[in-house]
């Protein structure tokens, strides 16, 4: 009877937790709404499908590492070193592209496949990850540091590698960041395909749901038998995967491969994540979620312009309103 | 001599605008997007210099972002306005290697754009430039170290920001030049950012290896100033040689003091002033230069009252 | 024991930093049998656990499981092996369901090596309604109630249909309704021929249940016997090394004046005006099922959570609790039903965890006074027994008794008037237990005033001068100490009209 | 008897913990030597009491920094924002110490005592801090989001104040940074101090004993009785003032305020304190050791270019060297 009681409860708090459950996933959507509604208002140019492309393709390179900073951050941990191995893979690849008539040529006579550079950037990328990976699940260093390290490492090893931008890429690079698809960007596209798999993979595989186990209870996890060293470096290497993809990303789309690029990257992706609700203490957080995250910070950036507000007041508006689109956030969870 | 090195365009444009009181195109003001760097002194300069010129003119709006000398945030500036619909653009661009999306989209979108400052490495037909060369800065500086050492010593460099243009540029500029004297050598070379503050530490650190050195050159005025106060500490003021770029007031200042012995002058009033200009007279449709140089100038203890306001 | 032998453990000794928690003790469990696992706080008995599940490598010692030598290294091969373990620290999953946590680390997979999360939910209703608990799959972990997380850690240690499964402490969240239930579920366990150990300090379930009984005491072993052949006292004397008679050292005190006096207390779904008055010199029981809203009360009294409606008054004053530190300051003290979310300050140490709510009295010109904040310190370690090898020890590496006595001490130290005590002696040893019952006995012969929330009805009845009975979130009766009995409480708990 | 046994069980193990304890609280400081005495063989000019002065000048600041986010950090948050609150308090701070004869004159004609300058760094420090506070405390907001924000907001700030460097300031004003008692550097002496007063702040007070209790385990704490939301506040209000003062001593060194300064220096800061021990989940940590975790940074900085490291190199080399030194600060704790 009192356990017939306690079922009852259940279903009561059931409708009510299913309210609840909506605005906790759907209020950021809504706050992203009022901005698009507000800056269309304000702003003839916003709304049109080519500025709307501009925003997707602009964050797609930071919206990819946003999407491995989030499976990093559900584990309860973060990535730091995400803007440097981008610039490293960037270079890497650049270098195996150029055409033969390029000034900045790095090695005169070579010609490989398409396949070449991206494979290079892409093992690049899972390397430096692993390497964070193994540090954080064999060493035991704070993840903090170890991608703290990884930052100037990697940067570091960019600029040995090529102190100056490698420019003059083959057309079939280029098409990575540059060409588009019955008229969606390519970039458009690769950021959505890599969301659609990361989001099935977290909610659909083992894999996946170790990861928000990790994160939700790393103890509990390793008594139901999880092997955590594992998913950890496993979730590290794909997010350095990921910074070695927007890595090629980015520079198919500028033309060129530049040690500096990607600087403080790594601070917005994080930002995207947490503004899509994914929890900085772990177990909590989806991919969409953070998409939504980037796109907040991309037609904020894209908006303020297009309104042409001081640049220097752009940092300040853009830096409130990401604080208030928190606050609200976190209001309506009480 | 430094305001004479106005630039060609400038005064043409000037003159148009005279002529053309009402603005042009259907009375719509003339927009002009810019993108360049913000965190940086020169920079800073020229900026003011665009602005204060763009508000001279009737019917002319500057609109400036941030490129956070960043190649990606750059072409997402550049395609903003586009959309945003400017009738021309000025970049600075973050890098001289990787401008051809730029350029394209501009042309693309059939907006003019004009590059400042730094001159890309690829500039196709229809598209300007207005500025120097940035390692003539490095050149004229190293010249003029070379001739005051007797083509002879330990000289270190302060590098910028070691993924940036301006002080790849600056520092070859000194390697080309140095490599013309057998008995200079170029001891150490350590990035200090662009920084006082980093310029300091490192020539104090330096200072403490007990090495010998006989020159700075500096990629930028603040780092040199920050050597020196190193120098000063280590009571070896005279007995170095410190060199910087820009001509900055502190700089001027550090010259005035006896301090600061050679800095470069670059026009940041002219390149700005010279880019706008260019840009107006394009959106206007009328026929400029496609490249408007506006040189480097040395600046020593006996010029450089002249640079000061 | 022969061939039924599924368990022997041999020579184990196991040291931490400052303690050596095991010394060569051994251990053999037979199949089909219920084997308790008995001692004092610190005896050893989790460590022991720890080091069978591959959690702690020992520093020595063998275990043969199902006749073969064996090397543990992990949990996943103790788990493969057939060995699971309901752990005394509740361990969820907070953000998954309850389907994914008892799930976790083997879900069934479906096509191209995705999860069958439909076969998932079945599986887990299918578990669920066997074993008869009333719990949806699907209710995210963080909203079940402490007794029902336990509910569902008992679940899924049966669900790996282990030769052996250990359960620690399996029942401290829980009432005796679920304790039935689960003894129900361990008879069906036993006849299937899986073998159990067993650890509580509840000693009537021991002689309920178990089929044998090992001792520890300081980290080493002092007898197995069997359940049969031993009783209670003795049992006693074997944990803790000598007699204790009074286990309810109840004692008579003077009932004065009323001190706190609760209106109309209501919180939104949880509870429905509950009223009641607390005396000075009175131990009032606050008994019900779980899930009955005592802490729900006891959290709207404090401060810890809003309440909706109600009145509170200390001393006959209208007061305003907006936070603890209010509470505090009226002169209540709580100590709290979950250790580990809301008691215990896991990294710091033991003196911090037994300062933090009284601090403001041993300062000295703004500044701590360490010398005084010392000697209390020690004054209470031998006042409580507590074992830790000192002061600046972690408090999360104590054994689960001894953190709650740290956290007993914390309280004390506030010289509180009125003492709200959840579940107070959760976890605790029978002679640390009496201990604190004594100490209760002192505090309302001091004048002082105790709200006691407790599960354990002898608990309830050994010391209680009245009794209130909470159910769905009202008081259900209240009885005075005489009239007070298993089956009156029950019944009012169970939401049956008591003829009083 | 059995608590007689256990006594003698304690006693005997009391010198083995000891040992312990001896290596989980000096371990790092060991590797500090471990360094110190390498840089001495390998460099002439490293061991020196010149040098060793320049060393903690120039962490001075970032020392302060991170005095500031130990204490945060523990309580379980984090600081992003002080190197942009530092370059906020310097600009406003020069602004009021100028030279009439200053090229950069922001103010004609002021002069004002220099308890002026020197107030208004610490005050702007401290509400910037008492923001963060209370972004954090009462709206809820993640630590990391709030400070993210404040880390753009204040150098938005710095900037609108003054775009330019503000130099030629009083002789007063550059004592800060450049004066020296009794042949200690000033900012020597301002970071020993501050260092002291904290320790003894977070060791013998009842707000430093909070701080440590928020960390640990913050529900319980507000069950004890501790107001969370007022110790959250002074503790970001403290590291604010620290990042103020931080703006203070790296102005009057170099004799200017720069509204770009600081850039990165959290990251810095955040690692002194990592390395010296304090856990980013909060409750753990000395500022003892974050000082040996700054004095670490600064070694190496130094030493490295003493030793005419190539400066890619630097970078990579430091990076590693961290990583490195806190593996093995890990290690010893098992
Ligand atoms: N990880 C650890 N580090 C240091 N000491 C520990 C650790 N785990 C346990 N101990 C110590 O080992 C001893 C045995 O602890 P254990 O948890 O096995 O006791 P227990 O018999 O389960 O007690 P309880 O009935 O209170 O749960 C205790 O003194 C405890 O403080
Ligand atoms: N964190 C929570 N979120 C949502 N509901 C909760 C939470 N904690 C408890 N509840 C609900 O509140 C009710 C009472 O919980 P609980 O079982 O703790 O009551 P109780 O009377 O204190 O019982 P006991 O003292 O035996 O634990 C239950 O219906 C439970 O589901
Ligand atoms: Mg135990
Ligand atoms: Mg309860």
């Amino acid at each position: 009877m009192a356990s017939k009681a306690a079922a009852e409860n259940v279903g009561k708090h059931r409708g009510w937790e299913s309210l609840n459950l909506f605005l906790n996933k759907y209020g950021i959507v809504l706050i992203l709404l009022a901005m698009l509604v507000a800056f269309s208002l304000l702003s003839e140019g916003f709304f049109t499908a080519r500025n709307i492309f501009n925003i997707i393709r602009q964050i797609s390179f930071m919206g990819l590492i946003a999407i491995g900073v989030t499976m990093v951050i559900l584990t309860g941990g973060i990535d730091l070193g995400s803007g440097s191995v981008l610039a490293l893979a960037a270079v890497l690849a650049t270098s195996l592209a150029q055409l033969p008539e390029s000034a900045t040529l790095k090695y005169a006579g070579l010609s490989v496949p398409i396949g070449v550079p991206v494979l290079v950037a892409l093992l690049i990328g899972a390397l430096t990850g692993w390497v964070n990976g193994a540090l954080i699940a064999r060493f035991r260093i704070p993840p903090f540091i170890a991608t703290l390290g990884m930052m100037t490492v990697a940067r570091g090893f960019a600029l040995i590698y090529s102190n100056k931008p490698l420019s003059q890429l083959t057309p079939e690079y280029n098409f990575i960041g540059q060409g588009a698809i019955a008229g969606v960007p390519f970039p458009v596209i690769v950021l959505l395909v890599v969301a659609v798999l990361t989001h099935i993979m977290l909610n659909n595989t083992r894999f996946g749901r170790y990861i928000y186990a990790l994160g939700g209870n790393e103890q509990a996890a390793r008594i139901s038998g999880v092997n955590i060293d594992r998913v950890k470096i496993g979730v590290y290497t794909l997010a350095g995967l990921l910074s070695g993809l927007a890595g090629l990303v980015v520079s198919s789309r500028v033309g060129s491969g530049q040690p500096g690029q990607g600087v403080g990257i790594e601070l917005d992706a994080i930002a995207a994540a947490v503004i899509g609700g994914t929890s900085l203490s772990g177990g909590i957080g989806t991919i969409w979620g953070t998409i939504v995250g980037a796109l907040i910070i991309g037609v904020l950036d894209n908006g303020l312009i297009l309104l042409n507000v001081d640049q220097y007041w752009i940092t300040i508006v853009k830096g409130t309103i990401i604080v208030v689109a928190v606050i609200i956030d976190q209001r309506k969870n009480r | 001599v430094a305001p004479a090195a106005a630039p060609a365009a400038a005064p043409a444009a000037e003159e148009a605008a005279a002529e053309e009181a009402a603005p042009a195109e259907g009375g719509d003001a003339i927009r002009v997007g810019v993108t360049m760097l913000f965190d940086d002194r020169w920079l800073t300069s020229m900026r003011e210099a665009m602005a204060a010129y763009g508000e001279a003119q009737e019917g002319v709006e500057v609109i400036f972002v941030d490129s956070k000398e960043d190649v990606a945030v750059q072409l997402g500036q550049v395609e903003n306005f586009i959309t945003q619909g400017v009738d021309a653009i000025v970049v600075v661009p973050a890098n001289t290697d990787a401008t051809d999306p730029m350029t394209q989209a501009a042309l693309d979108a059939g907006i003019p754009l004009v590059y400042v400052n730094r001159k890309p490495a690829n500039l196709p037909e229809g598209i300007a430039f207005v500025g120097s060369d940035s390692i003539d800065a490095g050149i004229f500086q190293m010249e003029w170290i070379a001739e005051a050492l007797g083509g002879k010593g330990n000289v270190v460099i302060l590098n910028g920001n070691l993924s940036q243009e301006a002080a790849q540029m600056r520092t070859e500029g000194v390697k080309q030049v140095a490599a013309n004297f057998p008995d200079i050598a170029l001891t150490k070379e350590q990035s200090g950012n662009w920084s006082r503050e980093e310029g300091l530490a490192i020539m104090e650190n330096w200072l403490a290896s007990g090495d010998q050195i006989d020159a700075v050159a500096s990629n930028n005025d603040e780092m040199a100033i920050g050597a020196l106060a190193a120098i000063e500490a280590a009571g070896k003021l005279g007995e170095i040689i410190v060199g910087g770029v820009d001509a900055s007031a502190d700089a001027l200042a550090e010259m005035d003091a006896g301090r600061l012995n050679v800095t470069v002058f670059q026009n940041a009033v002219g390149q700005g002033e010279g880019g706008i200009a260019a840009a107006i007279a394009l959106a206007r449709g009328e026929a400029i230069e496609q490249i408007t140089w506006i040189p480097y100038e040395l600046v020593t203890p006996e010029n450089y009252k002249d640079y000061m306001k | 024991m022969g061939e039924e032998t599924v368990l022997v453990m041999e020579h184990i000794s196991k040291a931490f930093p400052g303690v050596q928690a095991l010394s060569n003790v051994h251990l053999a469990v037979r199949r089909g049998t219920v084997h308790a696992l008995m001692g004092e706080n610190g005896a050893g008995k989790s460590t022991l656990m720890k080091v069978l599940i591959g959690m702690y490598l020992p520093d020595q010692g063998e275990i043969t499981f199902l006749g073969r030598r064996v090397k543990i290294e992990s949990t996943q091969q103790a788990l493969r092996m057939g060995i699971s373990m309901i752990h005394q620290e509740l361990s969820p999953e907070p953000y998954m369901t309850v389907a994914e946590n008892i799930f976790l680390g083997r879900e069934p997979l479906g096509r191209w090596g995705l999860i069958d999360k439909k076969k998932m939910v079945a599986d887990t209703r299918a578990l669920l309604e066997r074993l008869e608990i009333d719990i949806d799959p699907n209710t995210v972990m963080r909203t079940l109630s402490v007794a029902n997380t336990q509910m569902v850690e008992i679940a899924k240690a049966i669900s790996y249909e282990s030769r052996l499964i250990i359960m620690d402490e399996p029942t401290s969240a829980i009432t005796d309704r679920e304790v039935a239930h689960l003894f129900r579920m361990i008879r069906a366990l036993k006849a299937k021929g899986v073998a159990i150990i067993y650890i509580t300090h509840k000693m009537d379930e021991v002689f309920q249940i178990a089929d044998e009984i090992t001792v520890f005491r300081d980290g080493q072993h002092i007898a197995t016997v069997r359940a049969a052949d031993t009783d209670r006292n003795s049992l006693i004397a074997m944990m803790v090394g000598r007699e204790l008679t009074n286990l309810f050292p109840k004692e008579e005190a003077t009932i004065g004046e009323v001190v706190l006096s609760v209106r109309n207390l209501t919180r939104s779904g949880l509870v429905h005006g509950v009223s009641f008055d607390l005396h000075r010199g009175e131990i009032l029981g606050l008994a019900g099922l779980m899930g009955a809203g005592r802490t729900e009360v006891i959290e709207g009294i404090f401060g810890i959570q809003p309440i909706d409606a109600g009145e509170i008054y200390v001393r006959g004053e209208r007061v305003r609790i907006q936070a603890p530190a209010d509470a505090i300051q009226h002169g209540m003290a709580l100590l709290t039903e979950d250790r580990k979310l809301t008691g215990i300050m896991g990294v710091l140490s033991v003196r911090d965890n037994m300062m933090i709510a009284s601090l403001g009295s041993y300062t000295r010109g703004g500044f701590l006074n360490r010398r005084v904040i010392d000697e209390t310190c020690g004054r209470e370690k031998s006042r409580l027994e507590l074992k830790t090898p000192h002061m600046d020890q972690l408090i999360k590496l104590l054994s689960g008794g001894n953190q709650q006595k740290v956290l007993v001490s914390r309280w004390l130290l506030t010289v509180p008037d009125i003492l709200i005590l959840d579940e107070p002696t959760r976890g605790i040893d029978v002679g640390a237990k009496s201990e604190i019952h004594r100490l209760m006995s002192k505090l309302a012969q001091e004048g002082k005033a105790i709200l006691m929330v407790s599960s354990e009805l002898p608990e309830i009845l050994g010391m209680s001068d009245r009794v209130l009975v909470m159910h769905e979130g009202r008081v259900g009766g209240e009885f005075v100490r005489k009239d007070a009995t298993q089956e009156t409480i029950m019944r009012a708990a169970t939401g049956q009209r008591v003829a009083a």
